[in-house]
């Protein structure tokens, strides 16, 4: 097994793939930016390498200062988490050519399942139901030709695309040709491609996904689905296991499960993977993408399956023959993940960087948090918001909505804004708790929600504390104490908080 | 002692009879009310009232407090002759608007120099956090008086970018 | 289903019930002591009532204090947690008598088997096994003749007793007369009962309890084994699930479960109940006692067995029968829990009560963490020092002992001493891994081991550490600032951690 | 900058040539080192040496201090001409012996008084704290000469609860 372990990441799965490393003694290696050096996957790690300067070009995508500090640290292997250099193909192949075991899938399989349309190709070959759709870029001409054929609304996609940069609704002849050109150019921007291809576009669809997992020597299993239905601009932000559809129609996880690991395999696929479907609301599922990686949301099918991904991860790089077959899968009990973002949902949900002053965890049953904040720790404004994924499990679905909602309720961050307080809002929506997902969620909610009104007697509780507060800072400051914390209060006692 | 409030927008005002722990207050023309507080963690207060246990989370955010009660959300001012005032964002009177940054970032764009002349909703700085561009625009017609962003400088929400006369 | 429930207790239970209590939309009424005003239960209620002074038999063990804050509070039950009164049969009457429902068994369960020969006596009368022993209190000669006839070592233990309290092991004739006195008078000062009996002490025995729940409907189920062999002072601080000598023997979770089940019929017993057994070395088990209440430990079973015993206790309080029968009850995995105390191992183990001045959990995959701290809280010198219960859930014991380990590591409590350190050390000790435990296992495990020796380099960074920390909080103070951590912070960058 | 220190009871010296967050230091006649240290959080030191990452907690103890790193214990003195002084607890060389409380507690009996002749071993105070009680002992035979000890009272680690000469 390998004796060390460097993290191509940063944030809470560099942290989250620490804790497992650690959990099999392996000795593990950060690599981080100028803007990470107090964060915590740099104070967790057992070794450090300092990578560049704090935007990601600089640092964390730069593949040959991941891979001197691999060198120069000695390891025997890399993961990449997701995002960042995870599903670059080059990468992959530059560790291999290292004689660094990257943890993933082969550079080839990436390559076969990276881009949207070749992944398509792929899925198709394997006869995977696909939406319909223009397998590449073209013409104007040729778009609205689709068009017609299949009828509108139709849906661009950058062909090199991800999390909804290029993409455009087209609802009609007039509107395609502008829709065409602005798609193009954010995928130039984005991606430094502009090629955007066209498709049939299913309405109310549901997001779920399918977890795979194969060795090096073809075995082949799948965990179960993901229902990621609830997005805010493409991008999801609950997650579950099993997706309340299925749950209801269980030969579906057996159906999808076998059409991805039909995809997979004509990939020569390995390690850990996840296949995307659209579902419609007669229930055909629709190939949408190969994640060739560990996704953000494992956890909800570790807390089901009671299997830890990284874990099987490394093992499987390491050669390693899977230990169970389809069979002994066993999924039990609901979970359900939220992701915690820094940022303001009261200001049009505009990112929060900042200090952390304040950090209150929930915790007790059926919690588990992946996180990578402290009290006291300064959020870059550099990487993404993402501070940590709270996820629940109960024995049912109901059990464990409610328990989420008692996790947020717990969960208190100070110094910056998050979404926790939005998430308790869906979870307690009817809608949510019966199930009815799609990814057009969170805008219909949204339109239909009024913030919720608060009881009367909170206000006058609200007055008192403000005004206690208020003039608690407004008292002279007295000769500093042991910590300011005790000083503040102490001043403020002195004053009203006697 | 007395304060005068705004709670989300509404003028209020509060006299504190007896400091905490054991507090006495009027809220309004009300009645006296007791409430035992204690601060257990800084900006944290737990409030027994009438038998009920609140707990009061208090912010300074943008010139004012917000305070979250079981995640209800109440924006207070507090105005106290002693100290207390209330910080003014591209408020003022004077005809002369300052465009101010709605979020901590990244200056990445200015797209106006001293000078221009402006259209309402116009785009005049663009600041990037955590991944995403957020553009600036102007709320009216007007001439660029000032231009205090500059670009790679990071700001703070609320920090002055244009100022438009 | 009940409105509203009043938690007739303090620290992490009251906490744990109340969590359970929200998620099943139920209000919480906490009650505290003069030392408890800030403490997490009191801030986490939706309603409290003050019951006392800080000393327990003024606040938590006052009966009519306590049912004066049910009845003005109105609720329709009370959950007392374990501990204080949650064995006393008189307060369950009281509960009765007031109209409001006792969470837990009747009065007259309790009365059965709250003293320890009233118990034997259910027990033998049912069949179950028990250590050779005079069922109650008697002369010096009796216990002589007993101590003669079964061969030494004998135990003494207090007929009212628990915890150690009055427990003495004798070797001989010359001792058994002055050990009679002292821990008859022990028992005298801890129980108000001087009564002491004479048991045939088991060599190296294991604790290993069975977890039962039964309804109102003579529907009774066990839940498994927990092994708590793992004791200081014959309080357990490690517990776990399955019983790694269980694992090895599964044939005996079912004689433990049916003779623990037998046992507790024939106490009419409802609600949840713990039957404790010693185990010998050849694996022949004992009936010791019943617990009529939650257990400390119950989180183990929850993690294997996925179900979640407060809310069943609450359920079956309110009348619910048993949804599932024994073979419904299934058995995931390995989990192990330890008892986060505020004690000094360093200094023989005592008591470290005093304020918090930092707090890092453990997170992430499998950690259960059940507390009542928070940063800054002041842990009161009053009560037990059970800070938290750190458990963890793995798919395998040793990779349940990986993450517990994962977990200590990253647990961080400053400004008192606790057992963090101690517990890692146990849980690296080769028989510990191995599962040779016994209830002598701590005595025998601190006899043999040295302080670990710490590897040479970490002596030259703990000394430059040393060296910051003491210039920086030698600066002269500077103005106050924001909060007095950045200021003790910027103090120092300003003289050497610039 | 030089300081003198005691290792787990080990006299040693360290100077400090250049200050964090890009330290350099010599230990004892050791060669110059160089470390990158931060605090990120109070008594908390984030620090990579020789690409290695430790955590460091500091906390003050019994007059020291102790630094925990990765679960091992180190109690170090820093003596700092400027301020750092070690206080001592119940070394007294003048004959006289301080009893002090070996743990925070309340004081639940006091079994002695001024002018008593005690034995070696002979119990003085009880303290109790968290339900456990504790039995300060005499370390030798003497005469108390002072009990600061009050019964009901509450004591803090190591404060003088006896004086025997």
């Amino acid at each position: 097994m390998f004796r060390k372990v460097l993290i191509a990441n940063r944030g809470e799965i560099a942290v989250r793939v620490m804790r497992t490393l650690r959990e099999m003694d392996i000795r593990t290696v950060a690599v981080y930016s100028d803007a990470d050096r107090t964060s915590l996957h740099v104070r967790m790690a057992d070794e450090a390498e300092h990578v560049g300067p704090s935007a990601s070009a600089e640092s964390y995508l730069r593949i040959d200062r991941i891979l001197d500090a691999a060198r120069k640290h000695g390891v025997d292997a890399i993961h990449p988490g997701y995002g960042f250099l995870s599903e670059n193909a080059d990468f992959a192949a530059a560790c291999e050519a290292a004689g660094i075991v990257f943890i993933g899938p082969s550079a080839e399989s990436i390559r076969m399942m990276g881009s949207k349309t070749a992944a398509r190709r792929t899925a198709v070959g394997a006869g995977a139901p696909v939406v319909p759709g223009t397998d590449r870029g073209g013409t104007a001409e040729e778009a609205r030709a689709f068009a017609r054929q299949h009828g509108y609304p139709v849906l661009l996609k950058a062909v090199a695309g991800g999390g909804g940069k290029g993409m455009r609704r087209v609802d009609g002849d007039a509107d395609l040709e502008s829709a065409l050109r602005n798609a193009s150019s954010e995928a130039e921007r984005a991606f430094h491609d502009p090629e955007v291809y066209v498709e049939k576009l299913i309405e109310r669809p549901r997001h779920i996904e399918i977890q795979l997992l194969g060795d090096r020597h073809g075995n082949m299993v799948h965990l179960g689905e993901r229902e990621c239905s609830i997005q805010r601009r493409h991008q999801k932000v609950i997650e579950e296991c099993p997706s309340p559809l299925v749950a209801l129609h269980p030969e579906m996880r057996q159906a999808m499960g076998e059409a991805a690991i039909r995809a997979a395999r004509a990939a020569a696929y390995y390690n850990a993977g996840t296949v995307e479907f659209l579902v419609d609301q007669d229930r055909r599922f629709y190939f949408l993408e190969m994640n060739t990686r560990l996704q953000v949301e494992h956890p909800v099918t570790e807390l089901v399956t009671g299997l830890d991904l990284v874990k099987l991860q490394v093992e499987i790089a390491d050669g390693a023959r899977l230990l169970f077959r389809q069979e002994d899968i066993a999924w039990r009990g609901s979970a359900i993940e939220c992701r915690i973002y820094a940022e303001d949902p009261d200001n049009n949900f505009l990112p929060s960087p900042g200090k952390l002053t304040r950090l209150t965890r929930p915790s007790g049953p059926g919690i588990r948090l992946d996180g990578c904040v402290y009290d006291g720790w300064t959020v870059p404004m550099e990487y993404d918001p993402l501070l940590a994924k709270l996820a629940v499990w109960a024995a049912t679905r109901e059990e464990a909505v409610s328990r989420m909602i008692r996790a947020l309720r717990e969960y208190d961050v100070g110094g910056i804004r998050t979404n926790i307080g939005f998430f308790r809002q869906i979870l307690e929506d009817p809608e949510f708790r019966a199930g009815n997902l799609h990814t057009g969620f969170i805008d219909e909610f949204l339109a239909r929600n009024r913030t919720p009104q608060a009881p009367p007697e909170l206000a006058a509780v609200a007055a008192l504390a403000a005004a206690l507060h208020a003039s608690a800072n407004s008292a002279r400051p007295e000769p500093p104490r042991a910590t300011g914390a005790s000083r503040w209060l102490d001043t403020g006692r002195g004053d009203l908080l006697r | 002692m007395k304060l005068s409030l705004t709670i989300d927008g509404a003028e209020d005002h509060i006299e504190i009879v007896a400091p905490a722990p054991a507090c006495r207050f009027c809220l309004g023309d009300g009645p006296e009310r007791t409430a035992h507080v204690e601060a257990p963690e800084p900006g944290v207060y737990s409030i027994l009232m009438d038998g009920r246990s609140y707990e009061a989370r208090v912010e300074e955010a943008r010139g004012g407090l917000v305070v979250v009660i079981d995640g209800y959300r109440f924006e207070i001012d507090v105005r106290d002759p002693r100290r207390w005032s209330r910080r003014t964002h591209g408020r003022r009177t004077d005809g002369v608007e300052d465009v101010t940054a709605s979020m901590p970032g990244k200056v990445v764009r200015v797209l106006v120099g001293a000078g221009d002349a402006v259209e309402a909703g116009q785009g005049l700085v663009v600041v990037e956090a955590m991944k995403m561009q957020n553009e600036m625009k102007a709320s009216r017609a007007g001439k660029v008086v000032a231009v205090p962003a500059k670009e790679g400088a990071t700001v703070a929400a609320g920090e002055v970018l244009v100022t438009i006369e």
